[in-house]
Order: C-alpha cells, then sequence, then structure tokens
C-alpha cells in the first residue's frame, strides 16, 4: 500500500545530460573564436527554446491554442530595453524625443524580471475577454491582440517612452556579460552559457509547473475541459493562469531575444514571428519540452547557418550547382519543413520527454536480455 | 463634411470589394473542413506573380488573365491534395501548421523566382484609367471592383443554393462524417471549394495589383489577414457574411486612416493624432470586440457543446 | 518512405560547404545589403556598384602582396531582426572591412555585432545620424539626413513655394522617420506647416494618405520611403490627379521610380549622391557591363540608367581598398585605424572621413526630376544647406 | 427523517422551442440512492447537467443542503417562447454558479459518454479530481515545496484506486482501459472530489451481466465507505431496483411517477412510458 518514491536512474541520465550539455557550451565558447556561427545559433536557439517552450505551455499542455507570442515577446524586448538603456545613451537613442521619460537605468536581472512581469500585466488584461473564446476564435483573437500591441508602440505619441516605431538599442547585450580583462580582452567568455543559464532556469520552472497538480489540472482542461470543470476545476482561473505565466515567459524570452540581437524594433515581432515559433513547437512536437528545445535549435541552425552555403553559387571543380542563389535556402528549407508536417506528424519527440529516452532504452535492453 | 469623407468611402468600398473576394476563400474553407486556410493570401499573391510572368512572356492580355485564372486554380487544387489532404485524419492543429507551412514554402518560392524584387503588374488599359465621381478622383477599377464583387457572389450564393454540388457543399459544412457517410464524394467537393476559392482570389488579384501595380512575395500576407478577419467577422462559414465582413473592414481601414483629417476638419482636434498608425490595429480591435459580443460573428451560426 | 526522407533530409542539413580553391591569398570585403525584403531593389543596385568595382579592380596590394578581393554577401532582408544574424555571418566569414548597408535600421542592428567583432564598416547611404554618431568603427561615405532634410525643406520652401508639407513616412524605418524629421524641423523652421503622418509596414493602398495630403491642402508630399512603397504612391497620385508634388530622398532614385511615373502629369522630385552624366568614363563603363551581364541588368531593373546608389556602392568599394592599402594588412583593427585617414576622389566626390563621427564631409546634394515624357530624370539643382 | 441534500422545484429547461426538463421536482436526502429513469430522451442527462451548473435552467430551483445552487426565471427574450409552467416563481433572485464551484460544494459526477482525461494516466485521472481541495498555491506547488500535499494526494489516489480495484493499472494509460473499468475510474475520480453526492450517469452501461452485478454491491459499498447520497440515471432496470431507495420517472421531460421500487414496478403510467417507447 505504501507509495515509496522510486529510484529512477532515467531522471538521472536525463540530469547528467543536461548538465553535459551545459559543460560543453561552456568549454566550447573558451576553445572557439568568438565570431563562430555556433554562437550565434546557440544563443538564438536559446531564446527561441524558452519562447517555445512557454508557447507549448498553452498549446501543448492547456490546449489553448493562442497565436499572440510575438506580441508578449515585443513586451518584454520593450520592457528591458526600456528599463537597461544606460542613462548616458537615452540621448543618442531617443533622439527624437529629447532622451525620453525614463531617466534611470535597471540591473539586468530585475529588468529580465520587469520584462515578464510586464507582459504578463497585459496577458492578464488580454486574457478577461479573449480567453471566454474556443480554438480557433481564441487563435484569432491573440493574433488580433499581438498586431495591437504593436500599433500601440509604434504610436508616436508614446515616442517618449517606446521611442515610437525606431530603433532601441544600447543595452546590456549577451556580450555584455563576457569578463574583461583592464585591456577590454575578454578572459572568460560566458555570452552563450548567460543565455543557456536564463533560459534553462525558466525553463525548468515551467517543467516544474507542467508536474505540479496544477500542470495536471491545465493537461486535464486540455483533454476535456468539461470534465475538469466538473472535478472542480475552474476553466477560466486556470487558462489565465496558464496564459499569464506563458507570457511571462515569453516575455522574458523577448527580453533575451533583445539581448541576442543587440537591437530591437517593435516592427520585426510579426505575426510571422508566432508562426516560425509555433513552426518550432510542432516539429519537436506538440506537448514535449524536449521536443520544442530541440527543435529550437535545429529551426535555427538550418535557418541561420546550415542552409546558408544554398545562397551562394557554389563550383564542384568547374561546375557550377545548379539553382544556387539567393533565396534558395529558404526553399530547402520551408520544403524541409514541409515534409516533417506532412510526414512526420508527431514531431521529433511526440509528447516524450528526455527521461523516456533512457527508459524506452532500459525496455529494449530487458527486452533483449529476455 | 461628406466632401471629406467621400473620397475614403469610395476608397474603402474598392478595399472592401478586393478584401470579400479574398474572405470567400477563407469562408468557404473553413465552412467545410474548419480550416484556417493561410495560404490563401499567398495563392492570392501567386496569381499576381503568374499574370506578371505570363504578361512579360509577350502573351495578349487576354490569354494572360485566362491562363492566369486557369493556373491559379490548379495551384489552389494542388495545395489540398498535397497538403491538406493527406492530414485529414489528423488533428485540426496539424493542418493548420501545414497551411503555415505551404504559406512559407509559397512566399519563400516567389522570394527565389523573383529575386526578391518588386514585380510590376501589367496595367490594363480601361480598369487603370482615372475618372472624377462627385468630386472625387479615382481609378476605375475601385468602381468596377465593388460591382463584379457583387455580381460574382450572387452567382456563388445560386451555384450553392441552386446545384448538386453545392448542395453537397451545403451537406458537408454541416455534417462532415454523415454527409460521407450518405455517399457524397467529400474529396471531389473539398476540391472544387478550393477551385471556387482560388478562382475568387484570382478574379481578387488581378483587381488588387491593378490597383497597387506591384507584387511581392509579402503581398499577399496583409491583405489575406485582413480578409480572413473579414470572414471571421461576418461569420465564418458564412458567404454573405464574409462579403459584408470585408466591405466593413474595409471602409472602416480607410476612414481611420483619414480620421485626423476628419476630426480636424470637423473642429473636433485642434493637431495630428496619428491615428493612422491604428489603421490595422483597429480592424483587429474591431474583431475581437465583435468576437466578445458575438462569439461567432455578424451572420454566424450558434453551436452548443453536448455534453 | 519515412526513412528515405528522412535520410535525405539529413543529407541535405550535412552537406559542407565547398571552399573556392585559388592560388592567390585572397582578402574578404563584406557585402552587408538587402537583397530582398522592401529595399531588396535598393540594395541590389547598391550591390551592383559594388560588383562593378570589383571587376574594375579585382585584386589590391596590400604591404608587398598581391591580394585578390572577394565579396562576400550576407543579405539583412531589409529587416532589423535578420541584420544581426547576416552580421554574424559576415564576421563568421572573418571579412576584413564591411560596406553596407542601404538603409538606417539593419545598419544600426547589424553594427553593435561588427563592433564585438572588431570589423569596421562603412556605410554607403544609410543616412541616419545615429549609425555613425557614438561609435569608432562605423563611417560613411554618404551625406546625412539633418543635412537632406534641410536641402529638400529648403528647396520646397523657397523654390517650390510650399507652405504645407505632408510627410509621410514607414512605420519604424529608421530611415524614413528620421528623413521626415529632419525635413519637419527645417520646414517648420522656414515658417511652414508639415503634417507627419505614419503607414505600417505592407501597406499598399496610399489612396486615403494621398487624399490626407489633399485634404490638408499640401504644396508637396515627402515620402522618404523604400523603393517598394514609393513607386506605388507614384502610381496612386497618378491615378487621383493630385495637384501637389511628390518629393523623395535618395531612396527614390531609381529608374522604377521613373517608370512607375512615365506618361503621367506628377511633379517629382528628389535629392540625391549623384547626377548621370558626372564622370563619363564610369558611366560608360557600368552600362557595358550592364549590357553584357544579364543578370546585373536584371538587378538593375531592366534597363541601364544609372542608380546613384550605385555609384556610391563603387566608391564605396574603392574606399575600402584604399583602407586595405592604407592599413598595409587584411587585420580588420588595422583597417579600422587607417579608415580614419582615408581620402578617395570619388565618382561622387570627394571622400574624407570627419574625425569625430567618421562621416564624409559632403555639402551638396543633387536634386532631379523625373521628365514624365521620355522617362528619365533631369537635372534640375547642386543645392547645399544655404 | 434525515436531512435534505438535494432539492429541485419546477425546474425546466427549454432550448429554443424545445422543453427537454419540464416542471421537475424532486428532493434527495441525506444517505438516500435515488434513482432518475425514462425512456432514451426523456431529459434525464438534461436534468442531471442542470444540477451540475453545465446548463443553467431556464426556470427554477435547485438547492443543495439547504443553499441555492441555480435559480432563473425565464427572461424577456425567453418569455416570448416560454413553454414551461411558473414562470414568475422564481423572479426573485438569479443564482448562477459554474460547474466547479458545484463540485466544490461536494457535487460529483460522471458521465453517460465517458469523460477522462485520455493524455493521462489511471492514478493521474484520480489525483486531478483532488486538485480542487487543495492547500498550496501556485508558486509553492511549482516550486515543489507542497512535496507532504502531494504525497498525501498520491496516497489516496492510490486508496481510491484499491477500492474501485483498479490498483495494478495505476500506470496504465485512462483511454487504455477496457469499457467497464473506464466506468470505475470515472467513479473513483468523482470520490476524488470528495463529494457529499454522487451523480451517477449511466453506471451500467456498456458494461457485461457479470460487471452490472457487481456495480450494485459497489455502488452500495462506496455510499456506505463515503458516506455519500447517490443520484443515479440508469436503464438497467435490475439495477435500479435493486439498489435505489426511492425512484423518479421522467417521459418527454416530465414527471410521471415516483416512488419505492415496487410502486414503480406497478404504476400503469410508467409501464406505458416504456412500452410506448419501445414502439418508437
Amino acid at each position: 500500500m505504501k507509495t515509496k518514491k522510486k529510484f529512477n536512474p532515467a531522471m538521472l541520465w536525463a540530469a547528467l545530460v543536461i548538465v553535459l550539455v551545459y559543460v560543453a557550451v561552456f568549454i566550447t565558447e573558451q576553445l572557439l573564436p568568438a565570431s563562430s556561427m555556433l554562437f550565434t545559433v546557440l544563443k538564438k536557439g536559446a531564446t527561441y527554446a524558452l519562447v517555445a517552450v512557454s508557447m507549448n505551455l498553452l498549446n501543448g499542455f492547456t490546449g489553448l491554442f493562442s497565436l499572440g507570442q510575438a506580441g508578449f515577446m515585443l513586451i518584454g524586448a520593450y520592457t528591458y530595453a526600456i528599463f537597461t538603456i544606460p542613462v548616458a545613451d537615452r540621448m543618442n537613442v531617443y533622439q527624437y524625443y529629447n532622451g525620453g521619460l525614463v531617466q534611470f537605468a535597471m540591473p539586468v536581472v530585475p529588468a529580465l524580471i520587469m520584462a515578464g512581469l510586464a507582459a504578463a500585466l497585459f496577458a492578464f488584461l488580454i486574457g478577461l475577454p479573449v480567453l471566454r473564446l474556443k480554438s480557433d476564435y481564441l487563435a484569432i483573437a491573440t493574433l488580433g491582440f499581438a498586431e495591437i500591441i504593436r500599433a500601440i508602440f509604434q504610436w508616436n505619441k508614446l515616442g517618449a517612452l517606446t521611442n515610437g516605431s525606431n530603433i532601441l538599442r544600447e543595452f546590456p547585450t549577451f556580450n555584455d556579460f563576457n569578463i574583461r580583462n583592464a585591456e577590454g580582452e575578454v578572459t572568460l567568455y560566458l555570452s552563450t552559457l548567460v543565455p543557456f543559464l536564463i533560459a534553462g532556469v525558466c525553463i525548468a520552472l515551467i517543467v516544474m509547473l507542467i508536474n505540479s497538480t496544477f500542470g495536471r489540472s491545465l493537461r486535464a482542461i486540455k483533454d476535456d475541459e468539461i470534465a475538469a470543470e466538473a472535478m472542480g476545476i475552474n476553466l477560466f482561473h486556470h487558462k489565465q493562469m496558464s496564459f499569464c505565466i506563458s507570457s511571462f515567459f515569453a516575455g522574458i524570452g523577448g527580453a533575451m531575444l533583445a539581448m541576442y540581437q543587440s537591437t530591437i524594433q517593435a516592427k520585426a515581432f510579426t505575426s510571422a514571428m508566432t508562426y516560425e515559433i509555433l513552426l518550432i513547437v510542432v516539429i519537436g512536437g506538440i506537448g514535449s519540452v524536449t521536443g520544442s528545445c530541440i527543435s529550437s535549435f535545429l529551426f535555427v541552425a538550418c535557418s541561420e547557418w546550415w542552409l546558408r552555403f544554398l545562397d551562394q553559387k557554389q563550383m564542384i571543380g568547374n561546375f557550377e550547382v545548379p539553382l544556387l542563389r539567393n533565396g534558395f535556402r529558404l526553399v530547402v528549407f520551408s520544403i524541409i519543413i514541409m515534409i516533417v508536417v506532412l510526414f512526420f506528424r508527431q514531431g521529433i519527440m511526440g509528447t516524450k520527454e528526455l527521461p523516456d529516452l533512457f527508459k524506452r532504452k532500459k525496455k529494449s535492453q530487458q527486452e533483449v536480455k529476455a | 463634411m461628406f466632401n471629406t469623407v467621400f473620397p475614403y468611402l469610395l476608397t474603402g468600398i474598392s478595399v472592401g470589394g478586393q478584401y470579400a473576394l479574398i474572405a470567400i476563400g477563407y469562408t468557404m474553407v473553413y465552412g467545410i473542413l474548419r480550416l484556417i486556410n493561410f495560404a490563401h493570401g499567398d495563392v492570392f499573391m501567386v496569381a499576381g506573380i503568374v499574370m506578371v510572368y505570363l504578361n512579360a512572356s509577350g502573351l495578349p492580355l487576354w490569354l494572360s488573365v485566362l491562363l492566369t485564372l486557369l493556373i491559379t486554380v490548379v495551384i489552389g487544387f494542388a495545395i489540398e491534395r498535397v497538403a491538406y489532404k493527406p492530414l485529414r485524419t489528423a488533428p485540426r492543429m496539424s493542418i493548420m501548421i501545414s497551411a503555415i507551412g505551404v504559406s512559407y514554402t509559397l512566399q519563400n518560392l516567389v522570394l527565389y523566382i523573383t529575386g526578391g524584387l518588386n514585380q510590376f503588374y501589367p496595367k490594363v488599359s480601361f480598369i487603370s484609367d482615372s475618372v472624377t465621381i462627385f468630386g472625387a478622383s479615382t481609378k476605375m477599377v475601385t468602381l468596377v471592383t465593388p460591382i463584379l464583387t457583387v455580381i460574382l457572389v450572387v452567382a456563388l450564393v445560386q451555384l450553392i443554393n441552386h446545384t448538386k454540388i453545392g448542395m453537397a457543399m451545403r451537406a458537408v459544412s454541416k455534417d462532415f462524417e454523415t454527409s460521407q457517410l450518405m455517399g457524397i464524394k467529400i474529396n471531389s467537393v473539398i476540391s472544387t471549394t478550393f477551385i471556387i476559392g482560388s478562382f475568387l482570389a484570382a478574379v481578387g488579384s488581378m483587381l488588387y495589383f491593378t490597383n497597387y501595380n506591384t507584387v511581392i512575395q509579402t503581398s499577399g500576407a496583409m491583405p489575406g489577414l485582413k480578409a480572413f478577419v473579414a470572414a471571421v467577422f461576418g461569420g465564418i462559414g458564412s458567404i454573405p457574411g464574409a462579403v459584408v465582413g470585408a466591405f466593413i473592414i474595409g471602409i472602416c481601414e480607410n476612414i481611420i486612416k483619414g480620421l485626423d483629417i476628419i476630426l480636424f476638419k470637423a473642429g473636433i482636434t485642434k493637431q495630428n493624432l496619428g491615428l493612422a498608425t491604428f489603421s490595422d490595429a483597429f480592424t483587429f480591435a474591431l474583431l475581437i470586440v465583435i468576437l466578445i459580443v458575438k462569439p461567432t460573428g455578424l451572420f454566424g451560426e450558434k453551436t452548443t457543446d453536448k455534453v | 518512405m519515412k526513412k528515405f526522407l528522412a535520410i535525405v533530409m539529413v543529407l541535405c542539413l550535412m552537406a559542407p560547404a565547398f571552399a573556392l580553391a585559388d592560388d592567390m591569398p585572397v582578402v574578404k570585403i563584406g557585402v552587408f545589403e538587402p537583397a530582398s525584403g522592401d529595399s531588396g531593389a535598393g540594395g541590389k543596385q547598391e550591390m551592383l556598384g559594388m560588383q562593378y568595382a570589383n571587376k574594375v579592380a579585382p585584386t589590391v596590394v596590400i604591404g608587398d602582396t598581391e591580394y585578390a578581393v572577394e565579396l562576400v554577401y550576407a543579405d539583412n532582408q531589409s529587416a532589423t531582426d535578420k541584420a544581426p544574424s547576416a552580421a554574424s555571418e559576415l564576421v563568421n566569414q572573418k571579412v576584413s572591412v564591411v560596406l553596407g548597408s542601404y538603409g538606417s535600421g539593419v545598419s544600426m542592428a547589424g553594427s553593435p555585432i561588427f563592433a564585438d567583432a572588431g570589423i569596421p564598416a562603412i556605410g554607403v547611404t544609410c543616412t541616419n545620424p545615429q549609425v555613425t554618431l557614438g561609435n569608432t568603427h562605423y563611417f560613411r561615405i554618404c551625406f546625412l539626413d539633418p543635412f537632406q532634410g534641410t536641402v529638400l525643406a529648403n528647396y520646397a520652401f523657397k523654390e517650390m513655394g510650399a507652405q504645407v508639407a505632408y510627410c509621410l513616412a514607414e512605420l519604424g524605418n529608421d530611415y524614413d522617420v528620421g528623413l521626415a524629421y529632419y525635413f519637419q524641423q527645417a520646414f517648420e523652421a522656414l515658417g511652414g506647416m508639415v503634417i507627419s503622418e505614419t503607414f505600417p509596414t505592407g501597406t499598399s493602398d496610399f489612396t486615403s494618405y494621398i487624399n490626407n495630403a489633399t485634404g490638408y491642402g499640401a504644396g508637396v508630399f515627402f515620402a522618404p520611403c523604400s523603393l517598394a512603397y514609393s513607386t506605388l504612391i507614384v502610381d496612386q497620385a497618378a491615378g487621383l490627379n493630385v495637384n501637389f508634388a511628390l518629393m523623395g530622398g535618395d531612396t527614390w532614385d531609381s529608374n522604377m521610380v521613373l517608370e512607375a511615373a512615365a506618361g503621367t502629369n506628377l511633379k517629382i522630385l528628389v535629392s540625391t549622391f549623384y547626377q548621370e552624366g558626372g564622370n563619363a568614363e564610369f558611366d560608360n563603363g557600368f552600362k557595358a557591363w550592364l549590357n553584357e551581364d544579364a543578370e546585373a541588368m536584371t538587378n538593375n531593373g531592366g534597363n541601364d540608367i544609372i542608380a546613384a546608389v550605385s555609384v556610391m556602392g563603387y566608391d564605396a568599394y574603392f574606399t575600402a581598398l584604399e583602407a586595405l592599402k592604407a592599413a598595409g594588412s587584411t587585420d580588420s583593427k588595422a583597417v579600422n585605424e587607417a579608415l580614419w585617414n582615408v581620402t578617395l576622389d570619388g565618382v561622387s566626390g570627394a571622400i574624407a572621413f570627419d574625425a569625430e563621427t567618421g562621416d564624409a564631409i559632403r555639402d551638396t546634394a543633387y536634386i532631379k526630376t523625373v521628365n514624365t515624357e521620355n522617362g528619365a530624370w533631369d537635372f534640375v539643382a547642386v543645392q547645399g544647406v544655404n | 427523517m434525515s436531512r435534505n441534500v438535494l432539492k429541485i422545484e419546477h425546474m425546466t429547461m427549454q432550448f429554443g422551442g424545445v422543453v427537454a426538463v419540464h416542471d421537475l421536482s424532486m428532493e434527495i436526502n441525506e444517505g438516500e440512492i435515488v434513482a432518475l429513469i425514462g425512456p432514451n430522451g426523456a431529459g434525464k442527462t438534461t436534468a442531471f447537467n442542470c444540477v451540475t451548473s453545465v446548463y443553467e435552467p431556464t426556470n427554477g430551483r435547485v438547492s443543495f443542503m439547504g443553499k441555492p445552487i441555480a435559480q432563473n426565471s425565464p427572461n424577456k427574450k425567453m418569455r416570448k417562447i416560454y413553454a414551461g409552467t411558473m414562470p414568475d416563481a422564481f423572479t426573485d433572485k438569479t443564482v448562477r454558479m459554474s460547474p466547479d464551484q458545484v463540485t466544490k460544494l461536494g457535487i460529483a459526477r460522471t458521465f453517460q459518454n465517458i469523460r477522462l482525461f485520455g493524455g493521462m494516466t489511471v492514478l493521474e485521472n484520480v489525483m486531478t479530481a483532488m486538485h480542487l481541495r487543495r492547500k498550496s498555491n501556485m508558486f509553492t506547488a511549482t516550486l515543489h515545496l507542497n512535496m507532504k500535499e502531494e504525497k498525501a494526494m498520491r496516497q489516496k489516489a492510490m486508496d481510491l484506486l484499491e477500492t474501485v480495484g483498479l490498483k495494478e493499472l495505476q500506470d496504465e494509460m485512462a483511454t487504455s482501459l477496457p469499457y467497464g473499468k473506464q466506468r470505475l475510474l470515472e467513479i473513483a475520480r468523482a470520490l476524488a472530489t470528495e463529494p457529499k453526492l454522487l451523480l451517477l450517469d449511466e453506471p451500467a452501461a456498456g458494461m457485461n451481466p457479470q460487471e452490472t452485478d457487481e456495480l450494485s454491491a459497489f455502488i452500495k459499498r462506496i455510499k456506505d465507505q463515503f458516506n455519500l447520497t447517490v443520484f443515479v440515471i440508469e436503464h438497467h432496470m435490475n439495477l435500479i431496483m435493486e439498489i435505489s431507495d426511492r425512484i423518479y420517472v421522467v417521459d418527454f421531460g416530465k414527471l410521471i411517477a415516483e416512488g419505492t421500487p415496487a410502486e414503480i414496478q406497478e404504476n400503469p403510467a410508467v409501464i406505458a412510458a416504456y412500452l410506448g417507447g419501445e414502439d418508437e
């Protein structure tokens, strides 16, 4: 009758893999030149992984089809930027607005949390009317809200705060985490490890939420709203909570995107960005955190790095490879995506998580022994 | 006052007509497959590109027009067969993602083919001409669009209400599985829907691009999204709803663009508030309001969950 | 089927990039330009100048060694969110110096990446002051928006007698917004009235904005926007029979605007860096090259009218070569140091950099108008601030 | 007589022009097993849905432990087409609760067409239903500071599974269970919400005769074990006659009879309704 928590080797293996990844990131960063495309991919990948997981929390675990992720990223990115641009640089950045309204700068970590909170606050307000809508209608309404947020942030009259539609820059970026000596040379590279740490902590929190009693309730809502309600789960509260938490982390993801890009502009946070993240979630497997993480790195690597050679003329000996010119990379990339969507419907991981991989291995070994 | 508002109204009606032709494609597909066909706006754009290339190849205009219609219809049909049909039993989300994937693919293909440069749409002599009505100058196409839209919609409604395939369409949209059991050939009904949708998108694209003269791979995104909003606004699944929604959205959007000057002339505001920034956002705000007040749109049918 | 597809996909992903094999040592110059997006057409014309220059001077002697110059392209897609990864790609390719970009926003977005890598960049036609302000690695060979805005405002107010100007800029485009801002400042200082509005990215219907301008009784419609939008505005303004003049910045100096305006009765004025005919040797050589190279011809919009941005691209290339020569090495830091003192007698005029900002010292702009009958640019004036 | 648990007064549920439940009044007392029977489409499940606030009754009042949980009278628009009785009896106030609030008060239910959480294991299904009695909040739960509570929940869920005989299957996916076991799981899940009143919607549907026999003993057993009052809808007459203290019979939304099993068996109206029903 007793329920002892059994020692689970799969969990241990999974933890080990994660630790190894972090160690590898740290070591690689010290060894390879900082200019390597690998780090660009890793930084952006970590950012997208967090955003994808936050979207997965909504779409995959709560069953809320929301397409507002770009809007919340925008709020996060702007909040972060507005609060961290050094006072000395504000005159330059807010060139048309006399240095802007905010005349102080916050440290990075509180600003990140502010970014999340701002996004969550907006999510709360938007959620009040919107979360009562069902499936597709919810998707459209959230998409619409993201567009509205974008327009508001670009409004000239708010320029003193948001710099209107103009670019925001000079805020601390990932590269500012590198430790430099007096001559300005980098002695310890941390610019890739830091995004991994931020994303890692956030994703860990999301995973813990999913595995808590609240996470179970969210999954119950996804499986069957009516039954969930009949089991005493307040649909609206839980949806609202999930929406706010997802937006909170999307906000932090937005701030990370700002740190990665080193400049941000509301214009970039279009529905196309949301679609990109949705594709990452689907390719990884709806309902798998591990899948979202893996696929965001693959997605970023493909779109930014591995396929770049397709955009330029290539010669094999004297033979010029046909078709290769600017834009071909994107064609190949979209075809790959279509193949995944059509033929690998479950995505990379289905609904499996990292520990499940080791479990399965163990089982098959047992079968072999038997 | 009338003189101030009228030009915006005129533009709004024209834009609304163009949205309407695209919106019908969205609404019909949704009605039958419960799928938001995100690629529809891109089919519209591809129709524009096809026309550009056909015209550049030196074919006479009438032939280019016919071939454009034909090719667009084939593309629409092919998209359904390749990207949606294999997913018929898959969850709704998968098929929607597939639509996003198709949209992505079409845009990137066009980007590759055109090299990302604006393509100039051929001028069609009669409808590109300027006319003046009630003191407002406009292109002929502005007047032609709403009229043509209404004619096509009336024809379509006749088709749906009075032909066998129309009846099949209505049946399928009411109950997918039952109508399948009743011996309706689901696939041909769906294909017909896509063919009609693509045909109207091609017509819409001709009117639209004659008006705006350039086509680029992203040309379909905004009109597509707006038309879709219009379809939802009017009650997705309802053709008259889509048309009414499209006209409302088109007019509102253009009134917002001119709202500053209208308020200024009416003496309500003293300075320019930059409200034109919200022309797109307002469309969505309108949509959200209608969804909250009447979740299934203006003409949508109410559905209840069975417990 | 699935397995086969999986294998094909993996192969696609893993296919290595094939390296160029060459005997001569190579110095790489990064071309950070939009080849797609709203500014794609302009970016391509700017690249044409560089490509032609590369054809004219394919090698450079640095120190005692002759290097082959390789242009490395990265498409920033006219988008500030795509620019950083395009910039990283150039950094990854270890370029010595970067040329670009067309459009100020993308230049600003790429700037920190170059700064971190210690690679200098030469702005070709990015006119927003913020591109070079507060950094030591970004240079620029063109004039700036405060200058250009003032020139245009002066011309509109004094020469054309406009009292009311309607400014239309694309939301979130730093080039548009900046130029419109400085135009407004100057025009209002002269005693005129400015109505400034913005349109969202992706707009194709400008009739309502044009109606707005008419409604306000504007004498000039100033729309310093990307080429993609300017052609739309020209076309729709023609359809509405407007009675004001259209005015654009350097982005409007393109044969695509000419094409759109041909056969209409519009008055269109643009300010720019170069007027065809300014340097016969360059003009002839460039035209000959365009007529030979079909792809270049397509990128120039199908005819051989010279865009000012091509000239600027050409000059930027030679500025970079001068810097490499002066540095005596391909090391980007040395090039950066050397750039401060580089001078060049370019096709578009003499180029020397301001010791503080790294901007080219320029005090004149060309004003051109469209001859709607023969579809060519007519020279109007060389205009300074005063 | 013991305390009144559920009281339904003149409840009418009308969808557009269709009256699904017509002036239904009934009472259930503490510790009773009461059955609601009637031919297909008689409005039994609709009555359940009104009690659990899935639907808002058009007219009438539902009280639980003496407290109104739903009360409504036809509004203006409805009044025009209202076909029920006593439209003015309940206009003093409107009470509307959400289903989860009703569950929190102590009414749990199962579903006629099984609605288990398909993406979860058997154990998780039961644990989910304990969520409403939790003491931890979102932060403590996320940070796993509620280990004690979580452990207690797990323990209790296992106990419940043992009660219904599904303990061995705790890690199976809920939807992979055979039909009869799914029904038992639904009951276990409902019990996990700690109800005072348990509504069972056709618990024997899809069960074989042996399972049905076991079910009647089982219902009696859990009734005693958990101090429940049970309200059951069922078609299996043997089961009903065996377990029910009292029976209500509805036909076409209207109450046609009430009484003990013995009374009902001899009631001519009931016989007519059922015979008539078979003719359809």
